[in-house]
């Protein structure tokens, strides 16, 4: 393995991910732990570039840094603002597991094919022969659009279903308008469940809201008499 | 809001060029239409098709960038021989600027330029008082205040009647580190 | 008088220019990295980004729960539709080239990968929108002071 | 050629020097002591030290597309770190966060030290 510049940066963004993740770990403040999965989602972002694969970190900083941020906020202000503190014993288990893991993975790394290797089986075989096909039935300049959508139209298909399928199971849960399972639903998310937020000064306001529509309309007639 | 929608239109057609650079696709160009068409289409759901949204292209403004600049480079010198100096002497202070311009986008111009310089931050802007954060003693001087005020409102065309004014003087909390 | 003037100001700037650059993924997916899954990401964040600044409801009156709802199925529908499409026209699910059989530079390969990647879009953009307004719905507007 | 050697050294002159304001703005990040101080710093990297760096891309790609891709770049950066910044500062503001005032300098290490060795 021979040093270069690329290979600091990577050492670098991979020591910055751990420690990000040690924090995640053995921070209680949900709402830096929501802010430092952003921090991980960059950095990782960033090493996927150096990594040449641009569509992944594309895809990773705009879902991983960007819009799910903003859900988990989202999702955050439903629940506590802190973690409940674990007991230790309860954490030996996991514990036991990730250990496990580690080691197996740190004793897969000596199968590892060098990074960038040409005649890996991952590159080899089919990887150079969708490069090829692509060239030759596709003729598109981007591979992965290419593998994406018409190699693989199967699994991407499956991808869709399955994003489909988690909007689906969170509106089924909670409704487009936050109100699912109310018995009475209204319109444009105006009336939320008392049970869930207590009630405040602006929800109150915001029921009150109505009754001035129906004086407007009420106002109506009254001219149309004195003309 | 007729003419800002056409403004709008224009830059977007720039905006997808420049990122686009394939000029004689047919499939691009026409997706390229119809996506500047959508958005601005989604602008105009969105309310939001007013003078604010489409600032660009006032030939006022490339000059008053250009001072901003020059600004900027001064101010980091200031900023950076403050922090690296081994004494580090700063006197961080907070006060009001007073200043009215018309409108909210030559408030945002005015308080968004305090905050490119650095050494000077807008932390709170109520109507026409801006409250900034300072970090040299030299950067409190009113002067500089006014000349950005009346730079900035001139590049944004606004009718502006500028009134500076230390609102607040900084308070002196003698407080020392290791101390 | 809204506080946030200078977010507000800047926010209606970035607005267009952000759901303009997913739609520049989206159809350059071919050329370079992008496609219909950064896409609708960004696209769904530019009304997200209305909607932190201008408040949910303004965000509901600009793109309607009732479009996300029927966007996110019209997707998966698209992409489906394709491939049912191909497979009336003679081949098999999802063979793109049955829509321009006799195209020396695979031109069917093109309009299927198009309108695949359209139906990635809609469903995208339209969950997150979906899973964004459940989730800040449920909460009414935060005051400051809440925080 | 000649034209090549200025281009170099004038996308060189600019990136160092982006890549020196960079790091003061994070030796600034460590030795200011409060958090509005802190910003100060902060902006100076996303200021003068991400254009710096973004003129010596620009300055190295030439007449082309690139190049009005990374002013496109400098003037979205132009115009939301403010805007993030003055978003941070008002947020802390509105926690009641209470700013360092007056005049301050750094601790001398001889102090320090005596600091230390009295504790003990």
């Amino acid at each position: 393995m021979h040093l270069s510049p690329v290979l600091f940066l990577n050492i670098g963004l991979m020591a910055m991910l751990i420690v990000v993740a040690i924090a995640v770990v053995r921070m209680r403040s949900l709402f830096a732990i929501v802010m430092l999965q952003g921090v991980y989602s960059l950095l990782s972002a960033v090493w996927f570039v150096s990594l040449d694969a641009v569509d992944v970190a594309f895809t990773e900083a705009a879902v991983g840094a960007g819009v799910s941020t903003v859900l988990m906020l989202g999702a955050m202000l439903l629940t506590d603002r802190d973690v409940k503190p674990i007991a230790t014993k309860q954490k030996l288990g996991p514990l036991l597991v990730v250990i496990v893991t580690g080691v197996a993975m740190f004793y897969a790394i000596g199968d590892m094919p060098a990074y960038g290797d040409g005649m890996s089986p991952a590159n080899a075989y089919i990887g150079a022969e969708y490069i090829e096909a692509t060239k030759r039935e596709i003729f598109l300049p981007n591979v992965v659009t290419a593998v994406l959508a018409s190699y693989r139209g199967y699994d991407t298909f499956g991808e869709t279903v399955v994003i489909f399928m988690a909007g689906l199971g969170v509106l089924l849960l909670l409704g487009l308008n936050g109100n699912a399972g109310q018995w009475r639903a209204k319109p444009n998310g105006r009336n939320i469940a008392k049970n869930v937020t207590p009630p405040r000064k602006h929800i109150e306001e915001a029921e009150e809201k109505p009754k001035v529509k129906k004086t407007r309309k009420a106002a109506k007639p009254r001219v149309r008499k004195k003309s | 809001m007729r003419k800002s929608a056409a403004i709008l239109l224009l830059v977007l057609v720039l905006y997808w060029f420049t990122l686009s650079g394939y000029f004689d696709h047919t499939v691009l160009f026409v997706t390229g239409g119809l996506s500047v068409l959508a958005v601005v289409g989604l602008a105009a759901r969105m309310n939001i098709l007013d003078d604010e949204t489409t600032p660009y292209f006032r030939f006022k403004s490339i000059g008053y960038f250009v001072w901003l600049f020059k600004e900027i480079v001064k101010a980091n010198m200031a900023v950076v021989k403050a922090v690296l100096s081994p004494d580090m002497e700063i006197s961080p202070s907070m006060f009001k600027v007073k200043m009215d311009h018309g409108t909210d986008l030559g408030r945002t111009t005015f308080a968004n330029s305090i905050t490119l310089t650095p050494g000077t931050i807008s932390v709170e802007m109520e109507d026409g008082e801006i409250l900034v954060h300072a970090l040299l003693e030299e950067m409190t001087d009113l002067e500089g205040f006014k000349e950005m005020g009346v730079r900035s409102g001139k590049a944004v065309a606004d009718p502006m009647n500028y009134v500076p004014k230390l609102a607040a003087k900084p308070k002196a909390t003698k407080k020392r580190k290791g101390s | 008088m809204n506080p946030h003037v200078i977010l507000r100001v800047v926010a209606k700037m970035l607005i267009p220019l952000i759901a303009l650059f997913a739609f520049y993924v989206q159809f350059h997916g071919d050329f370079g990295p992008g496609g219909g899954f950064q896409a609708g990401v960004i696209f769904a964040s530019s009304i997200i980004l209305y909607a932190l600044i201008f408040g949910m409801a303004a965000a509901k009156k600009a793109m309607p729960p009732s479009w996300v709802r029927i966007g996110m199925s019209l997707g998966v529908l698209l992409y489906g539709g394709t491939g049912v499409a191909t497979w009336l026209l003679g081949g098999n699910f999802l063979d793109y080239t049955r829509f321009a059989p006799e195209s020396t530079h695979a031109a069917g390969q093109h309009w299927g990968i198009f309108s695949v990647e359209l139906g990635v879009l809609c469903t995208v953009a339209c969950a997150m929108l979906a899973i964004f307004y459940a989730f800040g719905s449920r909460v009414q507007d935060l005051s400051d002071e809440d925080w | 050629m000649t034209l090549e050697i200025i281009q170099l050294v004038v996308s060189g002159a600019f990136l160092i020097s982006g890549v020196f304001f960079v790091l003061a703005g994070a030796v600034g990040v460590l030795r200011l002591p409060d958090f509005y101080t802190r910003m100060h710093a902060a902006g100076m990297t996303d200021t003068l030290g991400a254009e710096f760096i973004i003129f010596g891309l620009m300055v190295q790609a030439g007449f082309t597309q690139t190049s009005l891709k990374l002013f496109l770049i400098a003037f979205l950066l132009f115009l939301t770190s403010p805007t993030a910044s003055h978003a941070v500062a008002d947020a802390a503001h509105h926690a009641g966060l209470k700013p360092l005032l007056g005049k301050f300098r750094a601790p001398n290490p001889a102090e320090v030290k005596a600091n230390k060795v009295e504790k003990h």
